[in-house]
């Protein structure tokens, strides 16, 4: 499998930059793997996260802390023994995973327990139930809309870890040292002229795949990707400061967690109107309707919430870079 | 039966690699890739286990009656935003390590922290 | 009497804090704080007297505090044995502190607040474990007075005192958490009852092995009783000032040890058992070697305080095996003997301090003559000897003669002989202080020349020696009533 | 409302923290946070009450049943962990203002109670959930905020510790989800009651041997057992104070928590194929030993304790793996015990800290005449957590023993009581120091700079109050013992009987 020959090759190359793009080649490998296998929201997610933002900061990292990795025979002591020792370990917990497959159910069987016992119900009643048909953003967004309102926390708590971790002088009026134009994309016109036309595509684009994700693949998630995706570009092309005067970080901080208050207070309204938390139907008359009408707006936040946090952390990722540059 | 469990055992492969360049390398980013490829190979199992032979997306359509499974795609969905953000926490990190230290060699940090 | 049993008890186990309070608010104010440890000793001494009245009288007393676990209460009780204890200790703390208001005066020690009120805590922890219904209650005070005496032992605060406290603490704490704490927890295993009950908490059907392996861990954990291997605490305990020595580790501390030791063959156990348990013989044994070793290693130095703090291991071991016999006389003789033995040797730790106050020395060898400059002192020293020893007239006798009963009754023939080398030894490391002290020969002309400055000890400290010293005589003449109670140990509830 | 309590006792720390954010002024998110951290307090009170007066509730989220939709299911085990984590969480939280002032940049500390927020959310989402992979989702939530707490801390180490944490955390958590993914392969769910019914059925299977040993390396990663504690002595060391306080109180309780929750609720006390309980015992005596070892040679306090906490994560594991109901009780008590006076420790350490800029031991000579109400507070919580009679620490060890005793298991017994020696050893030294210590700084430095430094003060009133809460619980629980022993007992009692 490819996979894994992309996986043998990250381990053995040296060189970080040639890591880095190996992997977003395993990125999107293992997003077409996904597509094989039915699963097209997920696809859709790795190949914006996996292709996508992941070696996108890695690259931002990598330009901060260099290229190459030093290879062990340069430092002191390669120590057989722990080499043999970890050898050990890798085979020890493989071996257990193999065992453990043995009485797997086969891949692909249509009667295996992961099929039949709460999926059914999933598959067989939620176009009533909610009256969207992907059933993916149905369970998502209500059967289990609770663990993706722990999802967006997560990217939330990121948000913060990262915020947290660099100084804010990205809150601060920008350096008028930045101004230097530092050569490269910036100044080819053609990649303007297309990025000008491109970028509000991609902005509709992620529009659309937000309010979407009901009959397609898609969601907040991937619109909120998508939509960063956007602003990232933008910022490539112009450099961080314009950036951040269109897009200003505090206004990002403030919708970063007004995404999570949409979804919270969605979940608190159900629950004044007398329903548990999150629990849409009782959000109108008629409870499809309900269903509709939350969806929708947990998605919503959703989107808000990852597309600024994305971008937040993308801005500070840059903003180290740049500084970094400025200092070297 | 070799066939039945090809998949998963692609997978166990992927892991031991990820997880192998997790503790033997020293560069801090590169454990952060391998990683990435422990996390996603753990992904690629859940995603397995929700396949069903002929099935499809797991979008209703009225010509369509055998599905794959959308609960795993759900729990991925949620596990991969998990993992960009901690891969995002840790670059975060790596970088702050990189101006403290002024390197993010392992071994070449443990000299520094034994020095002082 | 129209205070009731209850709040007697009670009474006497807070008063202590109360005088420690009342020490630590009146530090600026000698004299107040002394008075203040002084009129509390003795009104705590009545309480105790009052108690023993009804106690004789056949009453008993009980009060739970608090359940801290289902089944295990803190709660006190009356009964022979403790009241006994309490007597001898409340009695010596009036003593001891007249004492000690001579010595750390002429010392003058630091931190005397300190001292005084640390002094009143451990009291009250004795008086705890003199009062408790059960085990439980028993070892919780039992490490309450370790940390108490703690502060005490390191008063000096040097590095040397400091050295022999982390000895003290690490004998005495290790060996209750690692011998006393997991035999309590296993009798509460086995028996489910930690109370204090005439003929023992074990069902008859207690596996006899389980019993004798607990009996070792109770003898070995209680490391206050100074059993051999782990008596180091005991010397190393000796860099306290003297009037700690005299009370804690002459009285309160060591008697709490072989009180606890007691109170749990005899209560916990039950002597039946204990007679016919595989390691008894052992423990025997193992205290005929140490009586005998320890008398050994106290000839030999020359430290008046070490050489004490080995005859109190000795002695202490007498006590031990007295009980060990498992016998009436042998009983009586151990519960005797801790009174005895109390009233002896706080006598003579009296003795060595007013001759540290006095004339600063404090090695056998350079105290020859001295019996002309401190007659008093000598004269008590001497009495003091003869009561340890067991000589008439003086109190210790009868419990050594109760002990030799002790053993002749069980045709312990060897530990019989044990105990009469014994008291050879012991005529011989203590006797000789007091003869060379007046008889000084022509070997020691030195200190005749040096010194001619030396004088009495101070009159508080006087007082207290004469009044132990009168003790030890008394009780030769006058043992009835502690003989009384002695025979009620074991007998009632 | 009242029906709604268990889940508006996670949302209440989950939607307060982006509230917080929004505050952005440090005193105000401080403030706001103590407020939040109270009202979830309260509901933990209240919670528990319940659950005691009318059993397990059951809360649907979404409104959809079990097995399909998420469940928040309170019994009396999590109810009971829910008051610690959300009491310790709010006590620490009160002496945060102070410590934290002085130890993060102004510009970051709201942000800093955001992160502390979610941490506490988080970790009140994994005790309250009764759905497996939700609990993998709040499991992240609150490592990603403490590592990006724990990385605030001032040494540059503390960035390394994070990293380290973070590496291993991960590869925990990542274990855990293919251990999820494994079961789930097997049963079609995710419910924790609808695992625990259909496990029996496939659970001769390798699948679900493989399963159980991931999930629970995972989760021993994450409380730092004996071989895979190395992240937590770095961490506890170099994190702010106040994060180790929190951290050392709570999170590893709630690793303990899930570890009791997977072993005895999910697998079921009785899948003993496996030799695990002597691994348990095994694991734990030797981590005690180890830990316990190590921790008396550390210079740095704040290490000491790190590893004098692995020791105590030893002392629960051993009760697990004692495996009787006793165990268990004895396991739950010190989980309760252990919270209480290691969150009384560090906070007692955040105040050295504050006042004299480190925790290292030569910094403690003497500091019993500078800052009496602290040093009073490490005694008795030291004191506590040797075992002695009166305080907390003694109850569990007297339980602990116990419950090996009547296993018949009495060499386990002994080493138990020999280990609790080794931390006379550590606490000890400790306290002779700074009782009977000289003070170096004024022979060691010349009068004239000595006079420059300020002398040593006493720590304010905003840390001695929550430390003198802990304290005090400390000793109150000890004497005062029905309230953690009837919750623990009856909850020890429902999971072995009703779990499997």
């Amino acid at each position: 499998m490819l996979l894994v020959i992309t996986a043998i090759a990250i381990a053995r190359v040296v060189d970080l930059f040639a890591a880095v793009m190996l992997s977003g080649i395993y990125g999107l490998l293992s997003a077409s793997f996904f597509v094989a296998m039915d699963a097209v929201d997920v696809a859709f997610t790795e190949a914006a996260v996996g292709a996508g933002i992941f070696p996108l900061l890695m690259l931002m990292v990598l330009g901060v802390t260099g290229r190459y990795e030093k290879l062990e025979a340069n430092l002191k002591k390669p120590a057989v023994v722990k080499k043999v020792a970890m050898l050990m370990l890798m085979l020890l917990t493989g071996g257990l995973l193999i065992f453990g497959t043995i009485d797997m159910p086969a891949f692909g069987s249509a009667d295996a327990p992961a099929q039949q016992h709460v999926n059914i119900r999933y598959i067989e009643q939620s176009p009533e139930e909610i009256g969207i048909p992907n059933m993916v953003t149905s369970v998502l967004a209500s059967y289990r809309g609770y663990d993706t309102l722990g999802e967006v926390l997560v990217i939330f708590t990121a948000a913060m870890g990262v915020l947290a971790l660099f100084s804010s002088q990205l809150f601060s009026p920008s350096k008028p040292s930045m101004q230097v134009e530092q050569g490269g994309m910036r100044d080819h016109h053609v990649l303007r002229i297309v990025s000008k036309i491109l970028i509000p595509l991609i902005l509709l684009f992620a529009f659309y795949v937000q309010f979407h994700g009901e009959y397609g693949p898609g969601g907040g998630f991937q619109a909120g990707v998508i939509f960063a995706a956007g602003i990232i570009l933008y910022t490539m092309l112009y450099g961080l400061n314009k950036a951040m005067e269109v897009i200003k970080p505090s206004v990002l901080r403030i919708l970063c967690a007004f995404g999570v208050f949409i979804y919270g207070s969605t979940g608190v309204v159900s629950m004044l109107s007398g329903g548990n938390f999150l629990d849409y139907s009782v959000l109108a008359s008629d409870p499809i309707i309900g269903q509709h009408l939350g969806i929708l707006v947990i998605e919503l936040g959703v989107g808000i919430t990852i597309a600024a946090g994305m971008i937040l952390i993308f801005f500070a990722f840059s903003h180290q870079a740049e500084s970094q540059l400025g200092e070297g | 039966m070799f066939y039945d469990l090809y998949n998963y055992w692609m997978v166990i492969v992927l892991m031991m690699i990820g997880l192998y360049i997790v503790i033997s390398r020293n560069n801090l980013i590169k454990k952060l890739i391998g990683l990435n490829i422990f996390q996603t190979s753990v992904f690629i199992f859940y995603i397995s286990v929700g396949k069903v032979d002929g099935g499809t997306a797991p979008i209703f359509s009225s010509t369509e009656t055998l599905y794959s499974n959308p609960l795993p795609h759900v729990l991925i969905l949620t596990a991969i935003v998990v993992g960009i953000a901690t891969m995002a926490l840790a670059l975060a990190l790596v970088v702050r390590i990189k101006r403290a230290y002024g390197t993010v060699e392992d071994a070449e940090l443990q000299e520094l922290d034994n020095r002082c | 009497m129209s205070l009731s049993a209850e709040i007697l008890i009670q009474t006497i186990i807070l008063l202590p804090l109360l005088a420690a309070v009342g020490v630590m608010l009146t530090h600026r104010h000698p004299n107040i704080r002394e008075a203040i440890s002084l009129i509390i000793a003795t009104s705590v001494f009545i309480l105790v007297y009052l108690l023993y009245q009804q106690v004789i009288s056949g009453q008993t007393a009980m009060v739970n505090w608090i359940t801290l676990l289902p089944g295990l209460t803190i709660s006190f009780k009356t009964e022979a044995l403790s009241v006994l204890f309490a007597l001898i200790a409340s009695f010596l703390w009036i003593v001891t502190t007249l004492y000690a208001i001579g010595y750390m005066r002429s010392h003058e020690e630091q931190n005397q607040t300190r001292f005084y009120a640390f002094f009143a805590i451990s009291i009250s922890a004795v008086m705890a474990i003199a009062f408790s219904e059960n085990l439980f209650t028993l070892f919780i005070f039992y490490e309450v007075l370790t940390l108490a005496t703690y502060p005490l032992v390191t008063h000096a605060g040097t590095d040397k005192a400091q050295r022999g406290g982390r000895t003290y603490l690490r004998i005495l704490l290790g060996t209750s958490i690692v011998f006393f704490l997991p035999a309590l927890i296993g009798t509460w295993a086995l028996a489910g009852n930690l109370s204090f009950t005439v003929g023992g908490v074990f069902a008859d059907n207690t596996s006899p092995l389980l019993l004798a392996i607990l009996l070792v861990m109770f003898v070995f954990g209680i490391g206050k009783a100074a059993m051999m291997p782990f008596h180091r605490w005991l010397p190393a305990a000796m860099v306290a000032p003297t009037p700690v020595s005299a009370l804690l580790h002459a009285v309160a501390v060591v008697k709490a040890g072989v009180f606890t030791l007691i109170k749990t063959l005899v209560y916990i156990f039950g002597l039946d058992n204990v007679s016919a348990l595989v390691t008894t013989d052992f423990l025997l044994y193992l205290t005929a070697f140490t009586i005998l070793a320890s008398s050994l290693i106290a000839m030999g130095q020359d430290n008046l305080k070490a050489r004490l703090a080995y005859s109190t291991i000795s002695q202490l071991a007498y006590i031990s095996l007295g009980v060990l016999l498992a016998t009436e006389a042998g009983l009586i003789g151990s519960s005797m003997h801790i009174a005895m033995h109390a009233f002896g040797k706080i006598t003579l730790f009296f003795c060595a301090g007013a001759i540290l106050v006095a004339s600063h020395k404090t090695e056998i060898s350079q105290m020859a003559g001295l019996g002309r400059k401190m007659p008093i002192t000598m004269i008590a020293f001497f009495i003091g000897s003869l009561s340890i020893i067991g000589l008439p007239p003086t109190g210790g006798s009868w419990s050594k003669y109760y002990l030799l009963l002790g053993t002749l009754e069980t045709q312990h023939w060897i530990l019989m002989m044990v105990l009469m080398v014994s008291s050879l030894l012991n005529i011989a490391y203590l006797l000789p202080i007091p003869i060379r002290g007046f008889f000084p020969g022509k070997a020691a002309p030195k200190s005749a020349n040096s010194s001619t400055s030396i004088e009495e000890a101070p009159l508080a400290a006087l007082i207290a020696i004469m009044i132990t010293s009168l003790g030890c005589v008394l009780l030769f003449f006058f043992p009835q009533s502690l003989f009384e109670l002695a025979k009620m140990v074991g007998v009632t509830p | 409302m009242l029906n709604h309590l268990p889940i508006l006792q996670v949302i209440v720390p989950l939607l307060a923290a982006p509230a917080c954010l929004l505050l952005n002024k440090p005193r105000l998110s401080w403030l706001f946070a103590c407020f939040a951290a109270v009202i979830s307090l309260l509901i933990s009170g209240a919670l528990l009450y319940q659950v005691q007066q009318s059993g397990v509730i059951s809360y649907m989220l979404g409104g959809w049943d079990a097995p399909w939709g998420i469940e928040y299911r309170i019994d009396l085990l999590s109810a009971y962990v829910l008051l610690i984590v959300s009491a310790i969480g709010t006590v620490v939280l009160l002496a945060a203002n102070t410590s934290i002032r002085q130890e993060i940049d102004e510009d970051k500390q709201s942000v800093f109670y955001v992160l502390y927020l979610l941490c506490m959310a988080g970790l009140l989402g994994i005790v309250a959930t009764g759905d497996i992979f939700n609990v993998f989702v709040f499991l992240e939530i609150s490592s990603l905020a403490t590592y990006a707490l724990v990385a605030f801390g001032r040494d540059r180490r503390a960035l390394l510790a994070a990293y380290q944490y973070l590496i291993l955390g991960t590869i925990g958590a990542t274990f855990l989800l293919l251990g999820i993914g494994l079961l789930y392969s097997l049963t079609g769910t995710l419910n924790m009651q609808d695992l625990a019914e259909r496990l029996p059925v496939a659970s001769e299977s390798a699948t679900v041997y493989t399963a159980f040993a991931f999930m629970i390396v995972g989760v021993c990663l994450k409380l730092a057992l004996f071989p895979l504690h190395l992240w937590l002595p770095n961490t506890y060391t170099y994190a702010p104070s106040i994060v180790t306080a929190f951290l050392a109180a709570t999170a590893t309780k709630v690793a303990i928590y899930l570890l009791i929750r997977l072993y005895f609720s999910v697998f079921g006390a009785d899948f003993s194929a496996l030799p695990i309980q002597p691994i348990f015992i095994g694991l734990g005596l030797v981590s005690v030993f180890v830990a316990s070892t190590v921790a008396i040679k550390q210079p740095n306090i704040k290490r000491l304790f790190a590893y004098s906490s692995v020791a105590q994560i030893g002392y629960m594991i051993i009760g697990i793996g004692i495996g009787s109901s006793l165990g268990l009780q004895a396991t739950l008590l010190h989980l309760f015990n252990h919270a209480l006076m290691k969150g009384a420790l560090f906070l007692a350490l955040a105040a050295v800290v504050y006042r004299i800029g480190s925790a290292e031991r030569s910094g403690f000579n003497g500091l019993a005449k500078q800052m009496p109400w602290t040093m009073a507070a490490i005694v008795v919580a030291g004191l506590s957590l040797i075992g002695v009679p009166l305080t907390v620490g003694f109850v569990s060890k007297w339980y602990l023993v116990l419950a090996s005793f009547q296993s018949g298991l009495w060499p386990v017994a002994l080493l138990i009581v020999i280990g609790s020696l080794l931390s006379i050893y550590y606490v000890w030294a400790l306290v002779e120091s700074a009782y009977f210590g000289k003070a170096a700084m004024p022979s060691n430095v010349s009068s004239s700079s000595a006079a420059n430094l300020s002398p040593i003060k006493e720590a304010p009133l905003s840390l001695l109050i929550p430390i003198w809460i802990l304290v005090l619980a400390n000793v109150y629980f000890g004497i005062d013992t029905r309230l953690p022993l009837e919750a623990s007992a009856t909850a020890a009692n429902f999971l072995m009987g009703g779990g499997s």
